[in-house]
């Protein structure tokens, strides 16, 4: 479809990074087609544009964002976009070549973490959240090391872009690394991980709309398909705890 | 879907290939159709030039200079407004040439004020001796002159096309290089990466030979 | 119809290429300029189209100052005003039909109107068999004559030739003289001509002025300053001897007798010979033409008789030396 | 850090200028002293040319246009053990700029190529007829003749390198362009934005003013 | 030192530029090559120097072939042989001392060599003033002088002129003449010349062949061919008249009269016509040298007296048509 617009009441299009959005979303994709709902799956590999385009009625929804990302965006844009379902999590963690545990980390270690907002905001929580390092304000979400306060190991950051952290391993003393990046690049977040964020986390992905989406019987048909077992199982199987249901 | 290229999903290849291609064609008949008046323009306000202006020159220039001090994500966004007023959408293909021109056009002017500048002064002032007017001067003697240095630029600019068009995934425009990035890069498929690459190093390489060869054509020198 | 006053013409920089001319060339003359190399010929050309413009003085051009015209005026004046190019100046993206054709289609002629025109064109400077070439495949001498074409395409009233012959062998030198001499004649075309080559002069202008680093060191009609030079400079340029004044092998007294007009049908020498009994061997000289007159200037060895006498004799025929 | 500019943080902004400007004469003498050799050698061992050879030139060719497919980023990782190699490492400033002068050089080279191209075919028969070895011929010859050409394509490759920059942020390089995008775009902060727009203009500006007065003052035809 | 066998020379599609020419060009001649525009006199030369390939036949330089010369023997040969250009050819972006300096440089000249050499060399072509002006600064002799400059610059033994001195005004072709002459006389430069001004050949040619459509119709000793020219293509080149064998106002017999070397210091004219009664009116015509005999040609006005003795006297002096 060109613009996907709101409208047909057959068709909902949805915006959503490849992975593992977009799998999943075309995993239930026939699915929804026995019930007379076509997806037009719009993939984006950009944070800014999916939220845009929903905020402007282009898109119906999307399906690509953790809860504190949205909040940042809505507040900086003034837009009214609403969380309509948490799905998934992808738990971050942190990787090392040289180290075996958290505690070898010497003093002045070099840290890599993502140069976006909502993920360098998330390694920093994960590292203030075991002791390494407390921030100026402990509820950020979108905190970047200039807002690390206490930093006892004298720490050194360096952002970098999330999808070139495994790349770089080697030549820092540890990454922290989304769990798909390192999946893809061979690590395995149960082993290899030095902390890992747990089920607690507030990183939970969701179905994003307007407010009027609420109440949309195709949005409706899309949440139920996302939340069945089925999906749940999917996730399972393919991501094998790269990600994890959050439902 | 085993052995070496097990990651690669043909049919997204192909419509990546497809994407690929209308982007470029697109974005390079537009980049062409606003970049030649525009390095046009930009010769002849120059200094010494028929319309020589220093303040049209100026101001010019540093709308082109703009255009080109931004980076491309940003432009993308910049532009979002201007895109669905032109295009009717800021999305996908369509969505992603009006950026793509905005961002190459200012770049083949550049290289089209530089190949009108190699032109020949002899030659100009003779065409200028026989009574022509400016429209005469650039259509009969200097376009015809610089085309060769024309079509090279149009090369260049085409290939450089192609290396926008690998970020203009952001829009979700799709295409080889988005391909290469999504799957190459943040999924580390090698496979993929290596597909599309060699796709696009064909489709660089034909570009360039065809480039090089209307260039010889019309090396009359 | 042409007129220079004090115009001067310096270059960033350096000393000026014209130091105040002043001159006038009628309309329907043949008005030739010659110097030496550097004299400042080539640039005082390109002042009457605009093509430069004077530090000082002005140019006129049927009354209009070149320097005050508007570029839509600039642009009339050009298009009445046809120019060979010392370098040419053709387009190397264009075939030389296609060149020859540029002003007839700057000047909005019909597709009728070329296809008639320039064949005609190219046939008469001798090149109907390359109209297809491109520039890059033509000889020096046919690079000139596509641009000798193209300069006439559009039957100009003033024709301003930058050395257009100076790449042609004297067959084609002629042909192109007759050419231009024809149009002079029929049409009344003005022509300003630059040319190092005498003969040029001599057969085709009215007029001629000698510059010299920028200044005009002699003017007036064809025959007069070229039979009765003044100023040194002239004398040097058409000087058709090899400098010597002593030809090889002869070591008598020599004169040197200007002859011109109906004076050269006289049997002068020969019948002086018998009247004084003194004999003239001729060491070196030329008998020819200036445009409509004959003239003959000759370097003569007197030997025995009276050649006082014989002098004398002479003397009442011509301008002897 | 109220007002207008609140959230800029001029200690970053002088940062960021500093890195792109080191960033940027880094690559660009570099991609100058690895383009310049390239784009002679294509042009030499082109059709016609003293070292014509149509497999050296097609290898030549190939190789630039592999480089010229890759998208960028793609370039930044497939380089890393290389990068590493050459500067020790592939993070920050140093680390970008071994990718910067592999994007670039290629690109450059062509352009020089082009204006070697351009050069006056009587010259150079002259200076062959004078007995001059190849090298003489570039050196004596080709070079000084094409200078403006060459000059031209230099402002092109600066400015087209900084826009390369903005990517580089891949592996923390820093710069105006990365922080436009990490703060202007994805967070939202106008401010920083502008004020990294304005001055990456200004950079291009100046480079571009810079350019066209060498381009001027070196042409002498 | 020169020679060509069977040499055919066609460019890509069009007739060929050069159709089967033979000729040799001995060590410290100079050699004249003239010819029709187009008539593939640049094409020769630039066989001689490796700058076209024949497409068929040989070009020997000192025996060797010039086509199976590695690129280092080409340019051994090159650096042996100056070119004067008939399109300058000269570096835009360098200064005339650089220009001059060039060929210099390639060789291998010292800095102190090159200082030494240029100001000389500028001086001898008149161009001390403009040394450290660029090209486009010049005017068309300029240019060429320039690279008349140049070319002698590393002391060549082979000198290729093409229209070396179109662009030059009469003066500065003589003293050019004279430099090249001297060249000649003192260190024994081969010169081969391309020129359309017959005068040049007349004063410095050795050897002279006519080019017509890619092929030699004459050949041999400058006053040989000057003075009994057997090919129609020589006549129409080197024909001095402007075409009219009637001279204007004249309407009696009428006789061509060809003198050289001591005939001419004979007061031949005066002789005969007092011993025969007959007046001779001089028409046209042209008394001068050939390089270091003197010839003339004249075409003479028969008047009175016993014009067919006054005949028969002539045919014995010189050859009469
Ligand atoms: N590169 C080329 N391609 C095609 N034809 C050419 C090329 N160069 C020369 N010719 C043709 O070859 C013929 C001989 O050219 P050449 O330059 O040798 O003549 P020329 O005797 O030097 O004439 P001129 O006195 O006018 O300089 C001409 O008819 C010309 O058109
Ligand atoms: N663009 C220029 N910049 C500086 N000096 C120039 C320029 N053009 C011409 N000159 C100088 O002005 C003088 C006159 O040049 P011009 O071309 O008028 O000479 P010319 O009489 O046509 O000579 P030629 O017979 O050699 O063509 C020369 O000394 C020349 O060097
Ligand atoms: N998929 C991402 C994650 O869970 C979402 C980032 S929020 C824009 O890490
Ligand atoms: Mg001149
Ligand atoms: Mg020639």
């Amino acid at each position: 479809g060109k613009s996907g617009g709101a409208g047909d009441p057959n068709v909902l299009t949805v915006a959503a990074t490849a992975v593992p959005h977009a799998e999943i979303l075309e995993f239930i994709e026939p699915t929804l087609a026995k019930e007379g709902l076509k997806l037009d799956l719009k993939v984006f590999n950009d944070y800014v544009q999916p939220n845009v385009q929903v905020s402007e009625g282009r898109i119906d929804v999307n399906y690509f964002e953790t809860g504190p990302y949205l909040e940042e965006f809505n507040k900086a844009k003034g837009t009214h976009l609403v969380p309509l379902a948490g799905i998934h999590i992808e738990p971050f963690g942190a990787y090392s070549r040289k180290w075996k545990k958290i505690g070898e980390l010497p003093a002045g270690a070099t840290v890599a973490i993502p140069n976006e907002p909502s993920n360098s905001g998330r390694a920093l929580q994960l590292l203030a959240r075991s002791g390494l390092v407390t921030l100026k304000d402990p509820k950020s979400m979108t905190a970047t090391p200039k807002d690390v306060v206490g930093n006892p190991k004298n720490l050194k950051f360096r952002e970098i872009e999330a999808a070139t952290l495994p790349r770089v391993l080697g030549e820092v003393d540890m990454a922290m690394i989304n769990t798909n990046y390192a999946l893809d690049a061979g690590l395995n977040p149960l082993r290899d991980a030095l902390l890992i964020e747990d089920k607690d986390s507030p990183y939970v992905n969701f179905v994003v709309g307007t407010e009027k989406a609420r109440n949309d019987p195709r949005v409706k048909k899309l949440i139920a398909a996302l939340r069945s077992p089925e999906v749940k199982a999917f996730i399972a199987r393919k991501y094998a705890g790269a990600v994890v249901p959050a439902f | 879907m085993n052995g070496f290229f097990r990651n690669v999903d043909w049919s997204d290849v192909a419509q990546a290939c497809l994407d690929t291609i209308v982007m470029l064609g697109g974005s390079l008949v537009l980049t062409i159709a606003l970049g030649l008046p525009l390095g046009i323009l930009l010769f002849l306000t120059g200094p010494g030039q028929p319309w020589q202006n220093r303040w049209g020159n100026g101001v010019l220039a540093l709308l082109v200079n703009l255009v080109r001090s931004l980076p491309f994500i940003i432009l993308l966004i910049v532009m979002i407004p201007l895109t669905i007023v032109l295009v009717g959408t800021s999305l996908g293909v369509a969505g992603a040439i009006p950026p793509l021109v905005v961002a190459a056009a200012p770049f083949f002017a550049r290289l089209v004020e530089t190949a009108l500048r190699e032109v020949d002064r002899n030659t100009v002032e003779a065409v200028q001796a026989m009574g022509a007017t400016t429209r005469d001067l650039v259509f009969r003697a200097l376009l015809p002159e610089a085309l060769p240095g024309i079509v090279a630029a149009m090369t260049v600019t085409a290939i450089t096309l192609i290396s926008f068009t690998a970020m203009a995934g952001a829009v979700g425009a799709g295409g080889l290089g988005d391909l290469a990035i999504r799957f190459g890069y943040q999924r580390f498929q090698t496979d993929v990466m290596l597909v599309t690459v060699v796709l696009l190093l064909a489709l660089v390489q034909l570009l360039q030979v065809a480039g090089d060869r209307l260039v010889r054509h019309f090396t009359r020198k | 119809m042409i007129r220079l006053e004090g115009v001067h013409k310096a270059f960033g920089g350096g000393h000026a290429a014209l130091a105040g001319v002043d001159l006038e060339i009628g309309r329907g003359q043949v008005f030739g300029i010659i110097g030496r190399s550097g004299a400042g010929k080539s640039t005082l050309v390109r002042l009457l189209n605009g093509l430069e413009r004077p530090t000082a003085g002005r140019v006129l051009i049927d009354g209009t100052d070149v320097a005050v015209l508007s570029a839509e005026g600039l642009r009339g004046l050009r298009s009445r005003v046809g120019m060979i190019f010392q370098n040419f100046g053709l387009l190397w993206s264009r075939t030389v039909f296609d060149n020859v054709a540029l002003p007839l289609r700057i000047g909005g002629a019909s597709r009728a109107q070329i296809a008639a025109k320039v064949p005609a064109l190219l046939d008469r400077v001798g090149l109907s068999d390359h109209g297809a070439k491109y520039p890059a495949q033509l000889s020096g001498g046919q690079k000139q004559r596509v641009g000798i074409a193209r300069a006439l395409a559009t039957d100009p009233e003033i024709l301003l030739c930058d050395e257009a012959t100076s790449a042609l062998d004297p067959e084609t030198t002629r042909s192109i003289l007759d050419l231009v001499a024809d149009l002079n004649r029929e049409l009344g075309l003005t022509i300003v001509l630059i040319t190092h080559e005498m003969e040029v002069v001599r057969q085709v202008c009215d007029r001629v002025v000698v510059l010299h680093a920028g200044r005009v060191v002699e003017a007036g009609e064809v025959a007069e300053v070229f039979l009765h030079p003044r100023a040194p400079e002239t004398r040097a340029l058409i000087d058709e001897t090899d400098g010597d004044v002593q030809p090889l092998g002869f070591d008598g007294p020599v004169v040197r007798l200007t002859l011109h007009g109906q004076a050269i049908l006289d049997p002068v020498l020969t019948r002086i010979a018998r009247d004084t009994g003194t004999d003239f061997i001729i060491l070196d000289g030329r008998i020819g033409r200036l445009k409509n007159t004959s003239f003959g200037r000759l370097s003569l060895g007197l030997v025995g008789g009276d050649t006082d006498r014989a002098i004398a004799a002479l003397r009442l025929e011509g301008d002897v030396e």
